[in-house]
């Protein structure tokens, strides 16, 4: 249906002499904004989610009023919140890149949606170097917040911007490490080619390890507890963005949470057989059935990460370094040369 | 060619120097109250830390100077408001002494202080453990220590109609009876509490990060905590045996079992384990005291105009921080003449200085929280 | 020495001060098992290190006290040995004007925010005090407000009605 | 090809642009705008702040960096020949490819190891 009305799209243009060109970027435009609008509902429910989670953990009940049910509409009464605070920028700060770090931060957690498989033909567009391109990106998250740390011109901030960049050089090395044997069982780094290769058996069952690893430092990567360093705030205040009020700080708090659902996204695609599930009533559309099962599966692991926040403490920088480096490193190039010697003894 | 290069760069960089000064409090989330510590950083290692205390003072002394000693017993409240009934304790146990044995405490009284002393030692416990979770960065256990923190707050609510400050302790005794309610209330509650401390084990002590958190940090060698004067679990902690409760027992404490538990190394893991284990033994007290609550009189004969004969003496109990002591001197007339209090929390906290050096922010953090402090006992 | 706490009783030990410090001991007397003796300052930091190497290793408590009637000003040490239980009350009188003590951090770091909340609040100095700054008042206070002649107008005396 | 990657592009000027938006454009409208001195210094717990944040850092940071980036970049490596790595089993290279590969980890892993013996990997 929605190629049917591409192609009437492009077919108008011609009539009207607008070259393809414009038309094919307008679409992207469009899906840009879909993409947004996914993120933004999906972190508001995140929030939600993760404010009621850590309630029940807690013996309370969390928002209970805004919007009546079960308070659900706190997330967006916060957001209205947000958006009509002022906005502080301190004199010390360097004005230029305080106000460019929350756009690296956010525009990073959006562009790595476009590599998400939602389900078949759901996804934004098949990278042929799918997994790399979701490495090389996320790390640019950490750019905008050694940026926003570095320019606030506050201690605390300054902190921890380094710890951020001390995690970065602790975490990445396992994570890019931990996807590897993924991609040697799969033989290629496509999104829709990993799930294919997951058709008999789910990658997590092979790849336990590999899982295991990869799901540590995506933790860390989002910045999540136990490896929530640099905006400890019971340390840094609020670590990096100690600093930013209001909207600029929501741009944040969006990019954040996208970010978990990115790396639960990965993690389902490379080791959880992606949308791959039984459909449970046969009369919905098999696409209902991928989108529903990828979904509940992405949900799953932000729940698990949800879990682990509100039962474990924090971590030092240290603890994290000697983590990354002389645990979860050793144990992936280990799963990667025992998943080699198999894959060439098995033919 | 090297010379010209290397000018400018040091003119740039001679007011940088790579130690940072950083003021931690204090408006910060873990100083508990209004503590400002000034960190000389490299990085992010400590390598001084200067506390500078007083946000919170109120001249308490010079109030209670200016009070009769009946009247001084509602400000003592305001002292550790964690602990209020220990401060009560402490004071009026003070001035009954100055008294010199004048004044007899009912059996019944002795009782009721005990309890209600022992209540408040883990409640005080309780909400230390939950904010030195949050220190570390795990939020839930503080959610759960204040669950049980609030029942007892109900128990002291059904003896004394307050929640905080209860000025209960009276010269002499105390100031209400028991309600008839309490003591199933209180057998209810311990019932609850004692399942819920291995539940707070599976969250803190069992964990592994928690663990290597608190493990070999901080450490308060035997020696320098004498020095110090450091008390309670703080001075416990380093392997010193001593507990007032026992070694120079005030009340009725000589009566009940219960074991003083002593840590080894005087990390902060240790100050955490022998504040956690000490949950128990306060447990077992009030249990005991229950069992042999007598009947009778809760107020002592008591002048009516309270002035105790001249002189001075200090004073001391064992409060859930440590040594709570007050220096009382008495000039014959209604009003202390001089009335000072030694606040264990203010001692304990002169500590830091030289334990905090060499560690981390992160650990600076988590030894602070294991000093437990509360601001309006240190600022008096 | 040889001498410890152990072995001796409260009399003994106020004997053995009596007897090493001689006319440096103003006054002494035992009350509850507490020692208790009035040096005069020039032999305090001595007989505080003497006491301390009898095993009262633990400074429980420093105070002053104005005694305004008399002129004097008063700092109050309150020992205890945490080895022997035995407890020591120590006392110097100064006078009002001029107030100097001297420091007994070398004895007992614990010493340090006493004499420091002493200063603050009763301005007696310390001689060797190495940080002798103001503790719980702020740097510009003037005045010392728990003696006995301090005004100020927010404070509220209690007259009885 | 070369569009598939004009999706990046677009991504990423739309993410911007969303920021800038919200930032400059929504909210600017709605909020309020009534700075003080007091507003616009940094916070540093209440009190004036001594000294800027901008210092110089100890080196030992830099070493970390270094270690990363080495290993950053040569583990990228192994990327291509992870792809590839079952069409060589399937004829029937696959233990020559991976014992090159292994050639190449263990020197990189002797790299590593020189590093964990020299202390670079201790957070002083």
């Amino acid at each position: 249906m929605i190629e049917q009305l591409v192609q009437r799209l492009y077919t108008l243009s011609a009539t009207w002499d607008i070259p393809p060109l414009v038309v094919q970027l307008l679409l992207m435009v469009v899906v840009a904004v879909i993409i947004i609008l996914f993120v933004s509902v999906s972190v508001m429910f995140l929030v939600w989610w993760e404010r009621k989670i850590s309630a029940h953990i807690q013996a309370r009940f969390g928002p209970m009023r805004v919007g009546g049910w079960h308070g659900w509409a706190q997330s967006i009464a916060d957001g209205i919140k947000l958006i009509l605070k002022e906005d502080i920028v301190p004199q010390a700060a360097d004005r230029i890149i305080f106000a460019l770090a929350p756009m690296v931060v956010f525009a990073t957690a959006l562009t790595l949606y476009i590599i998400i498989p939602f389900g078949p033909g759901l996804i934004v567009k098949d990278l042929n170097i799918g997994v790399l391109f979701y490495i090389s990106l996320s790390s640019l998250t950490v750019v905008g917040i050694v940026m926003a740390g570095w320019s606030s011109g506050n201690k605390y901030s300054a902190l921890g911007a380094l710890r951020s960049a001390a995690q970065v050089v602790s975490y990445e090395v396992p994570l890019v490490v931990s996807v590897l044997p993924v991609i040697m069982l799969a033989g290629s780094l496509r999104m829709t080619d990993i799930i294919a290769a997951q058709e008999k058996i789910w990658f997590i069952v092979p790849q336990v390890v590999a899982f295991l690893t990869f799901f540590t430092a995506a933790l860390a990567e989002t910045n999540r507890l136990p490896f929530d360093i640099p905006e400890a705030e019971s340390e840094l205040v609020a670590g990096f963005h100690v600093e930013y009020s209001g909207i600029r700080f929501a741009m944040f708090f969006m990019a954040e949470y996208a970010n978990m659902f990115t790396v639960s996204a990965i993690a389902v695609t490379c080791f959880l057989g992606g949308w791959r599930g039984p459909a449970l009533v046969p009369f919905l559309p098999e696409k209902f059935w991928a989108v529903f099962w990828f979904l509940t599966k992405t949900y799953f692991l932000i729940f698990v990460m949800i879990w682990l926040r509100w039962t474990l403490a924090r971590l030092r920088v240290d603890q994290l370094m000697n983590l990354g480096w002389k645990v979860l490193l050793p144990i992936a190039f280990l799963n990667l040369g025992v998943t080699g010697v198999v894959m060439v003894l098995l033919g | 060619m090297a010379e010209t290069v290397q000018a400018p760069v040091e003119e740039r960089t001679k007011d940088r120097m790579e130690e940072m000064y950083v003021n931690m409090g204090p408006q910060h989330p873990s100083t508990h109250g209004v503590l400002r510590l000034l960190l000389k950083l490299d990085g992010e290692v400590v390598l001084e830390c200067t506390p500078y205390i007083g946000y919170l003072h109120r001249c308490h002394e010079k109030i209670g100077e200016n009070r009769t000693y009946t009247q001084v017993i509602p400000y003592t409240d305001r002292l550790d408001y964690l602990a209020s009934m220990y401060n009560n304790w402490g004071y009026v146990l003070a001035v009954e002494r100055l008294f010199g044995g004048d004044i007899k405490i009912p059996e019944r009284a002795e009782y009721i202080r005990l309890i209600l002393g022992e209540l408040q030692r883990i409640a005080s416990h309780l909400i230390w453990l939950g904010t030195f979770g949050l220190d570390l960065g795990n939020f839930t256990i503080f959610m759960y220590c204040f669950r049980e923190r609030e029942m007892i707050l109900d128990l002291f609510e059904s003896v004394s109609g307050q929640r905080l400050n209860y000025s209960f302790y009276r010269i002499g005794g105390v100031a209400l009876d028991l309600p008839d309610s309490f003591v199933s209330d209180c057998k209810a509650f311990l019932e609850w509490f004692k399942p819920r401390l291995p539940e707070y084990d599976a969250i803190t002590t069992d964990n592994i990060i928690w663990q290597k958190r608190t493990q070999g940090l901080g450490i308060l060698p035997k020696d320098i905590a004498l020095s110090c004067a450091a008390s309670g679990p703080m001075l416990r902690a380093s392997g010193i045996k001593w507990d007032l409760r026992r070694e120079d027992p005030y009340g009725i404490y000589n009566r009940f079992e219960f074991d003083i538990p002593v840590g080894e190394n005087g990390d902060v893991w240790d100050r955490f384990w022998v504040r956690r284990r000490e949950m128990e033994e306060s447990v077992k007290i009030v249990e005991q005291a229950l069992e042999q609550l007598p009947p009778g009189e809760v107020m002592g004969k008591v002048p009516k105009k309270l002035a105790p004969p001249p002189g001075d003496l200090y004073s001391r109990v064992e409060s859930p921080r440590g040594e709570l002591g007050f220096y009382l001197v008495s000039d014959g007339s209604t009003k202390p003449y001089r009335y000072k209090v030694r606040s264990p929390a203010f001692v304990n906290l002169s500590t830091l200085p030289s334990i905090a050096p060499g560690h981390l922010v992160a650990d600076m953090v988590a030894i602070l929280g294991s000093i437990d402090i509360v601001l309006g006992e240190v600022d008096r | 020495m040889g001498l410890t706490a152990a072995s001796m009783t409260a009399d003994q030990i106020l004997q053995a001060l009596k007897e090493r410090f001689g006319e440096a001991v103003l006054q002494g007397d035992v009350k509850g098992g507490e020692v208790r003796v009035t040096v005069t300052p020039s032999q305090s930091v001595e007989l505080l290190g003497f006491l301390c190497s009898l095993g009262f290793e633990y400074l429980n408590c420093l105070s002053g006290v104005d005694w305004i009637g008399q002129g004097e000003l008063e700092v109050v040490y309150n020992l205890s040995s945490l080895q022997y239980k035995h407890k020591a009350e120590v006392n110097v009188r100064i006078p009002r004007e001029n107030p100097v003590v001297r420091s007994v951090i070398s004895i007992w770091k614990t010493a340090n925010w006493h004499e420091r909340e002493v200063y603050d609040l009763l301005g007696i100095r310390f001689e060797g005090h190495p940080d002798h700054r103001r503790i719980l008042l702020s740097e510009d206070w003037v005045g010392h407000p728990l003696r006995k002649d301090y005004e100020d107008e927010r404070l509220v005396r209690y007259t009885p009605a | 090809m070369a569009a598939d990657y004009g999706y990046v592009g677009v991504f990423l000027i739309v993410g911007v642009l969303f920021v800038i938006l919200n930032v400059e454009v929504l909210s600017r409208l709605l909020r309020p705008k009534r700075p003080t001195p007091e507003k616009l210094t940094t916070y540093e717990c209440g009190e004036e702040p001594i000294g800027g944040s901008w210092i110089r850092f100890h080196v030992r940071y830099y070493l970390y960096a270094l270690v990363y980036i080495v290993f950053a970049v040569e583990v990228i490596f192994l990327y291509p020949w992870a792809v590839i790595f079952k069409d060589f089993i399937k004829e029937g290279l696959g233990a020559l490819a991976f014992l090159e590969m292994l050639v190449f980890i263990i020197i990189l892993l002797l790299g590593f190891i020189y590093a964990w013996r020299k202390g670079a990997l201790e957070w002083v």
